[in-house]
């Protein structure tokens, strides 16, 4: 059956979350952005509250437990709470503990042991973070083009190179890393490894500054001679020996994008959302009621509430798609793609509609930086677009 | 729970839907646009089938079918040809009037000359128009003016018009149009497309209006034209969908097996990229007429609203997805071997025919204001 | 200096042109297109006139001579008179007696005996046309690709081939055709020919019935083992040897379109200009004075300006830069690139504006059926891109 | 004869404002941003070249350049940095004031702080605003409320404020900001861009406004801020398109060297499409700007109207580019070791400040249709 309808339980979740957002987070939002982080006490208690980034928090793997004779849902109930979260602050919302990008590699290529030993860390005592480190100063997001080196020894791997724009890498209690044991297998040589903090050869060289998202640490790593022992090769050697070609590590982060882009993409549409409530809200207050404003204002925001509905259900459908277990990477691209250029047009709109005033003290500006780069990270734009091509193109044994 | 997966039964629908739009009907599209007819035939077959009665009540011999239903329905037709489908005869536009009043003592009366003698009605929305005026005359009526063009006009035999006279009464007239010898049918001259839709302009005489024609007044007429307008404008956006998704598949296809520069031409980002956006639009614009069906099955208050916002975006859609389609075809989209340059025609006529679409953006946006604005001109 | 003020001499062709458009060809536009062909009588009307669509007709060359001592001016003087002849009817403009397209390759390529054997023939007894013909079934537009053979023979060529959408090109007295000598040369081995209505093996095999510009004849043409002499060869035998790469037909080609497509920019201009006329006229004399309907004509009829305006200037540029003898490539794309997708844009805004009465017997639609091909012939869109972004990257030796 | 080679005079203009823009501006564009303010010897540089005070007349020590040279000169300025240009101290946006009215005796007592002290004057046009009210109160007046934020407000010594009291009468008004204890500055929270151009809102409580202060009144005021404004709006125009040449030479630079998937990611026509349409939208908008320079350089009627339009084009285009730059450099188009995404916020930042781009679009589109429409709100 088609619907758009929330089950009761997927309405809880909202709910929870958006009170969360809203009592919790928007009330530091603008502050955080002035201070470049999060403060250290708010962490600890969110923590405490037992709030984290997981793609399976938020009820997730629970509610699947619960309602196992019915349909998976953790990935519909990932987006919907992501959107909320995002609402409040997406800077914030990406410096909540938990494994946050690193998890998904981790679910769904670990071994048992492994799930075991990097997902079980995130309790209440104190927050912590994971992290997942796919892009290189040289290669960008090419995950076929990565450049750092595992070099197979006695007992584990000797990681060399170096990883650029890694959210919370600093702080990260360990960090997902791909790298290559022989760059001339191309994708068949990629592996994943789980690397901990204060190993040796492992360190964040620069937290970078950036245009948005102040609050949240973008971290640049470097592996010098780096041992990782075998127990921490993703998955272990098992799993990449599995025929000739895949599962490697290059499939492990095609994977991984499949479920963390709708998470991405819910998180855009929350930042659209939060400038659009935001600025409706001022219309019906404070705009003027004559002339040609009010068409202005109508036509604009119009448009933006479309917007964001549209991305909305392409992200509804990519995580119903992951629930029901079948192939989403168009989807999931589509939804990245769309919400992460259509989050920049809507903060847009909201400025044009805020006029000078908006440059001052207002949400809105703020959101307009962070979101910018929701159109490049988890893949470019022009990647989400290739993507989709080669879906649709698929049919007719075109790899474009 | 948020789910996108057809029942079984519309999953049915749209397979048989699906095959005649493939087999039946895009063979037949050009031909149909050349005698600007949809041939009987065709006719007799989708009749067969009820693709004709969708919306229609089941007392009159129709499916009367929920509207996520039918606006799967008539995305599988439409995929076939869309000016096929908008030639159809029957209830057309009107249908939602019949299935609201399935038991009308006045439409009663036509009913042998519907159901069997499968005669047309058109529908005359009249908000908007300043050209033509409704006069009371100690109830009764006075039509004058020239109507814009409506669908099936040239060859309907009755006429649903909707509007308010000038004192501001909203109404809906019944009017049989071999009955009033001061309507004329001016056929004009259409080139764009839909040219087998029977599109002619009413032209109002002095047209009488006895009050036995009134099918609707006041309040009711305003709470029927409420209920008519957002169901027939949602039909039209899923015909557009249809439409989308017949211009990306054959583009789709069409750029897979071209070769230019020594490669197959969707190896080029310039062409593969449009693909995607051309894909990402059917897709959104198809969501927003489902979720918009769902709300006026469930008789929401907010399925007005959402309406608005799916036939805007259909329309915006279906003319890029279309001008794409011709894009990619090149020098080919543009010449009449393929079907691409009568899509993009068909299409624009499609968006002229139902409403502008920044009219509908704005008034969407009232609405969401909370707040009429500006001086109201309804 | 900077200026975008017409010269007296330039603003005098502007009214000759727009007069003769306005008065000789609008009148007949809608019934041309309902005929799908240009009344023979009103050819030879215009034709007696001395109305041509030569690039160097409406004054250029005499104008040149004249003003010797000053900067060339034809170019610029041929997008002035086009948009004003196109805005009257894009179809009869294209239906106008003349070298046509044809002409700027002789021009530019062709022996002075050649020049005038073939231009020397558009005189005032009957009505003539040049044709040109570059585009193939398999090879599209790509003028590097051409699959039509020339093979030489003693005195001359033998072509095969085929060709399609070719503008006038089944009443052409000669037509310009681009072969190959041997495939395996590329672009070097491209050549020219000029091949005359009557040649043997050379016949129309088709006209196609098109969306719009349907009082324009488009044809397809065959060569089957058609002879064509030596003499015909534009440029003659000489031209193809100097060094060992250009002049080859692939330069002429090229060297083509940097000259035509600043000429069929202005067409796409004339073409938006004429459906914003008639549009702003109709909402000045018709639409609704209050509500919404002002600020919304207000918009699309400013963008619409605007967009026009732009094109124009782009087109001007890229006109003056060849008259005063600079590579104008880059400008040429973007006046065509430009010039093709905002004219459908406009007659698109125009539509709206109109709603539904548009549909029957307005011009706008016709405008809307001609434009869109604007955007596709003599480079699709793509094309331009691809040129414009050639030029882009030189300093930085890519080659995109 | 349509031309677009700029004089001799021009080039050499450009050629100096060109270097200096690449070898003394952007490299300390950051270090501005930081501080908030563009270091004195930067400023004292620009200044001893004149490109403080191209609109400033030669009475006042300036150059009083023609409109079609001061674009290019600001162009080739900005295409060092926006924000540093518009840090830039002086009469700023009040400059037209001073060239309308060289020898104004109000304006002349001011003239050593000016032109020795180097003090700054801003520019406050309450067109639009209805947070600030001017009453008349027996031929003196008292301005109340906040004003929009203004560019140079942080530290100008003086203001010129244009607008039309209560009663409809138009008004130009100086005001010594140090004379006016009323008169408050309020610094805000600026994070988005142009942070070093001295942002502040004007915050008038009771601000006593006597005769002698008036510059103009009524008709004469009306036709100085009709004059004062499109120069103004057209000037900062210019800029945004000398930061669209920055952007999209820096863009492509960037993807020519980039490499990706094992090649230059120029090759992808992802990328270099964008370029092509960048390279288009900068040269438009270039065009526009230099065709409404003219006009206003020839005091046309139309001028008006092509300064709008050039400026609405110039917000679109500026946003449009520089987003692409960001977007074109990937990750690191996000992050401050790169120009470009200092770029985006100083873009938006202007485009925020100098008009609403709807707004200018109808106000042209009324002018086009040629009438007033709607409820009048000026």
């Amino acid at each position: 059956m088609i619907t758009y309808e929330l089950t009761e339980q997927q309405k809880q979740i909202k709910e929870l979350t958006h009170w969360f957002a809203e009592n919790e987070i928007r009330p530091i939002s603008l502050e955080a952005d002035r201070l470049g982080k999060v403060p250290d006490e708010w962490l600890d208690k969110v923590n405490k509250m037992g709030i984290q980034l997981n793609t399976s928090s938020f009820g997730g793997d629970d509610a699947d437990k619960k309602s196992s004779k019915n349909e998976r849902q953790g990935n519909r109930l990932g987006v919907i709470a992501t959107e909320e979260i995002a609402w409040g602050d997406p800077a914030i919302a990406l410096s909540l503990p938990g494994a946050g990008l690193g998890g998904p590699p981790i679910q769904s290529s670990g071994t048992p042991e492994q799930k075991q030993r990097f997902l079980s860390i995130f309790t209440k005592d104190k927050p912590r973070w994971g992290a997942y480190a796919l892009t290189e100063p040289e290669a960008g997001s090419d995950a076929s083009g990565v450049q750092t080196t595992a070099q197979k020894v006695d007992g584990g791997y000797i990681l060399n190179g170096q990883k650029i724009f890694i959210t919370n890498g600093g702080r990260a209690s360990w960090v997902v890393v791909f790298a290559t044991i022989d760059k001339s297998l191309g994708r068949a040589g990629q592996r994943a490894f789980v690397v901990e903090k204060g190993t040796k050869g492992f360190s964040c060289t620069k937290l970078v500054k950036k245009m948005g998202l102040r609050a949240n640490e973008t971290a640049e790593l470097l592996f010098e001679d780096c041992f990782v022992p075998d127990e921490n090769l993703l998955g272990g050697e098992e799993f990449y020996k599995t025929a000739a070609s895949k599962p490697s590590g290059f499939q492990v982060a095609m994977k991984t994008f499949d479920s963390t882009r709708p998470i991405v993409a819910a998180m855009a549409i929350g930042i659209a959302r939060a400038a659009y409530e935001y600025t409706i809200d001022l219309v019906r207050k404070e705009y003027p009621k004559v002339g040609q404003f009010p068409t202005i204002a109508s036509e604009l925001l119009a448009e933006a509430e479309q917007d964001i509905a549209a991305a909305r259900y392409l992200t509804w459908e990519a995580a119903w798609k992951a629930d029901i277990g079948v192939a989403n990477a168009k989807e999931a691209a589509m939804s990245k793609a769309y919400a992460g250029q259509m989050a920049l047009d809507v903060c847009v709109k909201c400025l044009e509609i805020l006029g000078p005033i908006g440059l001052d003290g207002h949400l809105v500006e703020k959101l307009y930086r962070d979101v910018k780069v929701f159109d490049i990270f988890e893949g470019t734009n022009q990647i989400q677009h290739l993507v989709i091509a080669r879906r649709q193109y698929a049919p007719y044994n075109v790899r474009v | 729970m948020t789910s996108f997966l057809p029942t079984d039964e519309e999953k049915e629908f749209i397979q048989v839907a699906k095959s005649i739009a493939i087999e039946k009907i895009r063979p037949v599209a050009r031909e149909i646009e050349k005698n600007q007819v949809v041939d009987a035939f065709l006719v007799s077959e989708l009749d067969e089938l009820g693709f004709l009665a969708l919306e229609t009540p089941e007392n009159w011999e129709g499916l009367e079918l929920p509207m996520i239903t039918q606006v799967q329905i008539l995305q599988a037709l439409s995929y076939g040809d869309l000016g096929a489908i908008q030639g159809l005869p029957g209830l057309g536009d009107a249908s939602t009037l019949f299935r609201l009043y399935p038991n009308h003592p006045l439409l009663s009366t036509y009913r042998d000359d519907i159901i069997h003698a499968k005669k047309s009605v058109a529908l005359l929305d009249l908000t908007g128009n300043t050209h033509v005026t409704i006069e009371n005359n100690n109830d009764s009526w006075v039509i004058n003016g020239i109507s814009q063009p409506v669908r099936l006009a040239s060859f309907a035999d009755y006429l649903v018009v909707m509007g308010e006279d000038s004192d501001g009464l909203p109404l809906v007239i019944w009017v049989e149009v071999s009955e009033q010898q001061n309507l004329k049918i001016e056929f004009g001259d259409y080139r764009l497309g839909l040219l087998a839709s029977g599109m002619g302009k009413y032209v109002f005489e002095n047209v009488f209006v006895s009050e036995e024609l009134i099918l609707a007044r006041n309040e009711e007429a305003l709470r029927l034209i409420g209920k008519i307008r957002p169901r027939v404008q949602l039909l039209q956006a899923a015909k557009e969908v249809g439409l989308m998704e017949a211009a990306l598949d054959y583009a789709t296809e069409y750029t897979a097996g071209r070769k230019a520069f020594g490669q197959e031409i969707a190896k080029f980002q310039g062409v593969s990229f449009r693909i995607a956006d051309m894909a990402m639009e059917t897709r959104i614009a198809n969501h927003l007429v489902w979720q918009a069906a769902l709300e006026l099955d469930e008789e929401k208050e907010s399925a007005g609203g959402s309406v608005l916002r799916a036939l805007y975006r259909a329309h915006r859609s279906v003319r890029y997805v279309t001008d794409s389609a011709v894009q990619l075809l090149g020098g080919h989209g543009y010449v009449q071997e393929y079907p691409v340059e009568k899509w993009m025609r068909d299409a624009q006529a499609q968006v002229s025919l139902y409403g502008r679409e920044r009219e509908l953006l704005i008034a969407r946006g009232e609405q969401l204001i909370g707040e009429p604005i500006g001086v109201k001109n309804k």
